[in-house]
């Protein structure tokens, strides 16, 4: 390769500008990029805008720390380990956050048609719902569907009908418009491949809708490895643009064959952070002035080897289910 | 096989939902549910009656056969012997091609008409608390047959109008005019069917597919039809109750209790003697 | 399993009613499932719908048999062993065949929008070409575009605008309705699951996109087998109704990792049937009389030793490349 | 590294559209590249001076490393050191995009706008021939920075109005009239350019992107300038002509010859001596 597209989590973070519009590999509690989440905390980011399939921790880490202008999802929560998103929640009761609701289809819908290149998707989901309910555009309550801002679309939703086989009403969902994807997952190559395992959720989707796409491995290895079984790889060179290698960086979320969600760790997050002052007192205690290495040994190894998966189950025997 | 049912102090009222639930399934049917109670409830009727249902979960893995009850449906035991383990838009190209038969779902809040809300509660402009929002909902339960809803029995949860229709029922509103009408004239060719019970903690109730109201179908032992109406904020229509929710059997409870949830993650294990 | 998906090549043919809209898997010259081709052509099916996201061999026998009355695609041809579909010109020629053309990509997502259960796709591509010449809808000129045919829509086409970002000019293209696709692949298992090796080409699209599925395999394996690495498998059980176990089911048509295309049978059948006395004698010989297992017999041990793919390479160094 | 031109007795004209071809192909470009000569230039390109560039064939395989000559895009030796293996939606999607930046083409007819086709000689309705259809000619052609199409050089071939427009040139028919437009009006955002070079077996002819006529940009050996104009049906701009086409180097001629197509399928060898 001329160039390499490593660089560093730092210059990871840097990437992603204030007022980006910004998504993450992942589903729920899985395979979300938490180490770089925690330098663009880190690194105080302002005025996100979040554009998600689904939302996890790491909305909630970014919306409590102030990053996040913009939420355009269909759900946040902890799974098992915490029943909702609390500062999310609070942030909209303080109306000190914009969020757009669209159903989980329509949002990987969008998320389709971007990574196609087609303007919009169509789909007969959701139909006679209050997702629909045109007083519920948040943005365009917000005076935000004027064409000013490349990443919100003129219209939340068109309705129309099946012009070709009288199938009835249609809803249109615009493509997203994202800046940046940053994916995490558990091989890339050293020219951009990625091999994912287990469920790939929707990041070929993600990774292909972002104008700029970064990797964050477990492990960067040789290019040529993962070229000897193409027919195994998910996301193909040119659809990345930077790539970081960075163990555990998903903790405290899971990764397929790697390691397991720490339930603890989101079960504690989510007791505390009700509050401003509690999300606050825990960004003091396991963001701000460590860095990667510094989080994993405060982890300890103890805990990080109980996650770990056995890699035939590709699942973790030892961490007790439920976070217990 | 003659059942053997358990009697009232060898199960709670988890265990209850979950085998009601279960037997909504008929084997080889295919089956989408959500993390919690429904996973436990498709896993209860995939280990008896129904062993041929094919299973998927919403994060991409197809007629799974997982051996071990997964965390959440993003969890690596949900692809451990899968027909195909991928990603969202196979699940979503799935249930929008029709070829889900039931939906297990949950939720925060129900109307007669059986839509769903689990966005927020109180008006969305200025709600009294954001949820976690829709998730799957609406897209299971809008390309499902059937659908089925397990949910704690409150009084503030069976409302004649839900904050928000996250998920549509019956009889769901027609944009821009917000007007309700019956989902069949909405959904065009899409409409495959609906809500079909919702099991409380209560009882199990259904809906007539033509008014689109909800009726009690059976109460849960020692939960009669009027207490139950009383539990409702709407005029629940208790003509035509079918007596008792059956029991667990043993063998069920043995099954979420020793084979699928031994940890009680999902469902507390109830006291023995 | 309760019940079994196995059945004969003459029961899958027979499957394929009068009338039937269908599609094959592969591409142009590549897992075609000529055995079943075959057996329709000794059934002497007729008035076939044919929708394709290409073509190749496959039309060019069903086409020259008199089997088809529409092909709605976009190419046939034999590749580098014959220039352009000979029987498909003919009968174009003599008005004996409606053929419906859009662009590949068009045939493309028209199949990925049926698949995903949208009514239709949107895309901007062959903007401006004759493809989309009005005058051009050969269906709505045979006055089939009344809504009295289910597998024809209303419209060729339709133009819009992108009412969310201003993108320009839209094409929307229907899905396709298809009756019945057949697939030939390297392995299914005894409950559906399909493993494809190298390029799927638009094999998953086509499976779920028709109403019946039925797929011709090399081999049927264990489910189990396949089972155990869910993330290679390509076709969930719920797609496939009817599985067939057929070895060297694509000749002349070449298969991944299992045999090269027969670049000297195409050519011959390529130089033999310009003319309909061509084609009849052409099946004559190699069709009618014969079953499965002796059109392999009289192809003989020499040429199939010699098409048969070396499992290293997934090709036959054996097989002169050009058919030479 | 200078370059060492062979002489021209050491080469045919296919060697030379394929080495025209080639060059105009810069590193790290993706490209997308049909069966036949287009595949031959553009794997000459990645065995030369484009060591980067990634490949995509149409059948399913990205930024491919074919260690051998594929007969056709479907083959099983695309796949061999690609990036990823898949499927078509993969690769139009990567087009639609706007991912690629160069598409490798061929066409039956083209007109002085750039207009290809692919489809049938004379009228449609009532065609003298019916060829092979577009094939993904008018989608990459829609979807690509650059176009570039190899063709061979007639006079039927070069005409003012092709019989059916299958892949767009720069001025193409806006529907339902069909009156002609520049295809920047019709395209939106997604115009991003159109075909750059003709290749044909007489010279290399390019696009005034502006005007979107077509101009000659260099004569092959042998070739004048009128001469080429007289190989045309429309009034070829000969104005801007810049020259001879630069032949084949050796080495070029040795990739071709010992490592892409010993076997002459695509290109025949020329005799020495």
């Amino acid at each position: 390769m001329s160039t390499s597209k490593r660089i560093t989590l730092q210059q990871a973070a840097e990437v992603i500008g204030n007022g980006s519009s910004l998504t993450f590999s992942g589903f729920t509690i899985w395979r979300r990029p938490f180490a770089l989440v925690y330098e663009l905390i880190r690194q105080k980011r302002k005025g996100l805008h979040l554009i998600e399939v689904n939302g996890g921790p790491q909305t909630e880490f970014l919306v409590g720390a102030g990053c996040v202008d913009i939420w355009e999802s269909c759900w946040v929560g902890h799974e098992l380990y915490g029943k909702y998103g609390a500062n999310l929640s609070r942030k909209v009761a303080e109306k000190a956050i914009i969020v757009e609701d669209y159903s989980h289809a329509e949002m990987l819908f969008r998320f389709a048609a971007a990574s196609s290149g087609a303007a919009y998707a169509v789909t007969q989901t959701s139909l006679g719902t209050d997702i629909h309910n045109p007083e519920y555009d948040m943005l365009g309550r917000a005076g935000l569907r004027d064409g000013s801002n490349p990443h919100i679309a003129r219209h939340k939703y068109r309705f129309t009908d099946d012009p070709f086989f009288d199938a009835g009403a249609q809803v249109l969902v615009p493509a997203v418009k994202v800046d940046v994807a940053v994916m995490c997952v558990q091989q890339v190559g050293e020219e951009g491949t990625v091999r994912l395992s287990g469920q790939y959720y929707s990041d070929p989707e993600a990774a292909r809708a972002a104008d700029i796409t970064i990797v964050i491995a477990e492990e960067i290895v040789p290019e040529e490895y993962l070229r000897r079984e193409a027919d195994r790889n998910a996301i193909p060179t040119f659809d990345v643009d930077y790539i970081v290698e960075c163990p555990f960086a998903g903790h405290p979320t899971g990764m397929f064959g790697r390691y397991d969600v720490d339930g603890a760790f989101l079960k504690d997050f989510y007791g505390r952070t009700r509050t401003q002052e509690g999300f606050d007192d825990f960004a003091r205690e396991w963001i701000f002035g460590l860095d990667h290495h510094g989080y994993l040994e405060k982890l300890g190894w103890p805990r990080m080897m109980r996650l770990k998966a056995n890699t035939a189950l590709n699942y973790s025997p030892r961490e007790p289910k439920g976070g217990k | 096989m003659e059942r053997e049912y358990a009697k009232p102090e060898e199960y709670g009222l988890a265990d209850l939902l979950c085998c009601a639930a279960s037997r909504e399934v008929a084997d080889n049917e295919v089956v989408f549910a959500g993390t919690g109670l429904p996973m436990v409830a498709i896993m209860l009727a995939q280990k008896t009656h129904a062993p041929n249902l094919k299973l998927i979960f919403e994060a991409g893995t197809l007629d799974g056969r997982p051996p071990e009850l997964p965390t959440s449906v993003g969890d690596a035991r949900c692809e451990m012997g899968a027909s195909r383990s991928s990603g969202l838009y196979d699940a979503f190209s799935i249930a929008q091609r029709g070829m889900v038969d039931l939906g297990f779902l949950g939720g925060a809040e129900v109307d007669e008409y059986g839509n769903v809300n689990t966005t927020c509660i109180g008006d969305y402009l200025a709600p009294e608390l954001r949820l976690t929002g829709s998730g799957g909902n609406p897209d299971i339960n809008s390309f499902a047959r059937r659908t089925v809803f397990i949910m704690v029995h409150e009084k503030r949860r069976f409302v004649p109008n839900v904050s928000y229709i996250t998920s549509p029922g019956w009889r769901v509103k027609k944009w821009p005019g917000g007007d309700f009408v019956h989902r069949r004239e909405l959904y065009g060719s899409a409409y495959r069917g609906g809500p079909t019970a919702v099991i409380s903690t209560a009882g199990v109730f259904r809906f007539d597919e033509q008014s689109g109201r909800m009726y009690l179908d059976t109460c849960h032992a020692g939960k009669g039809p009027e207490e139950i109406r009383e539990m409702c904020q709407f005029d629940l229509d208790i003509s035509r109750v079918n007596g008792e929710t059956k029991p667990p059997t043993r063998e069920e409870l043995r099954i979420i209790h020793e084979v699928l949830d031994p940890d009680e993650i999902f469902i507390p294990k109830v006291k023995k003697g």
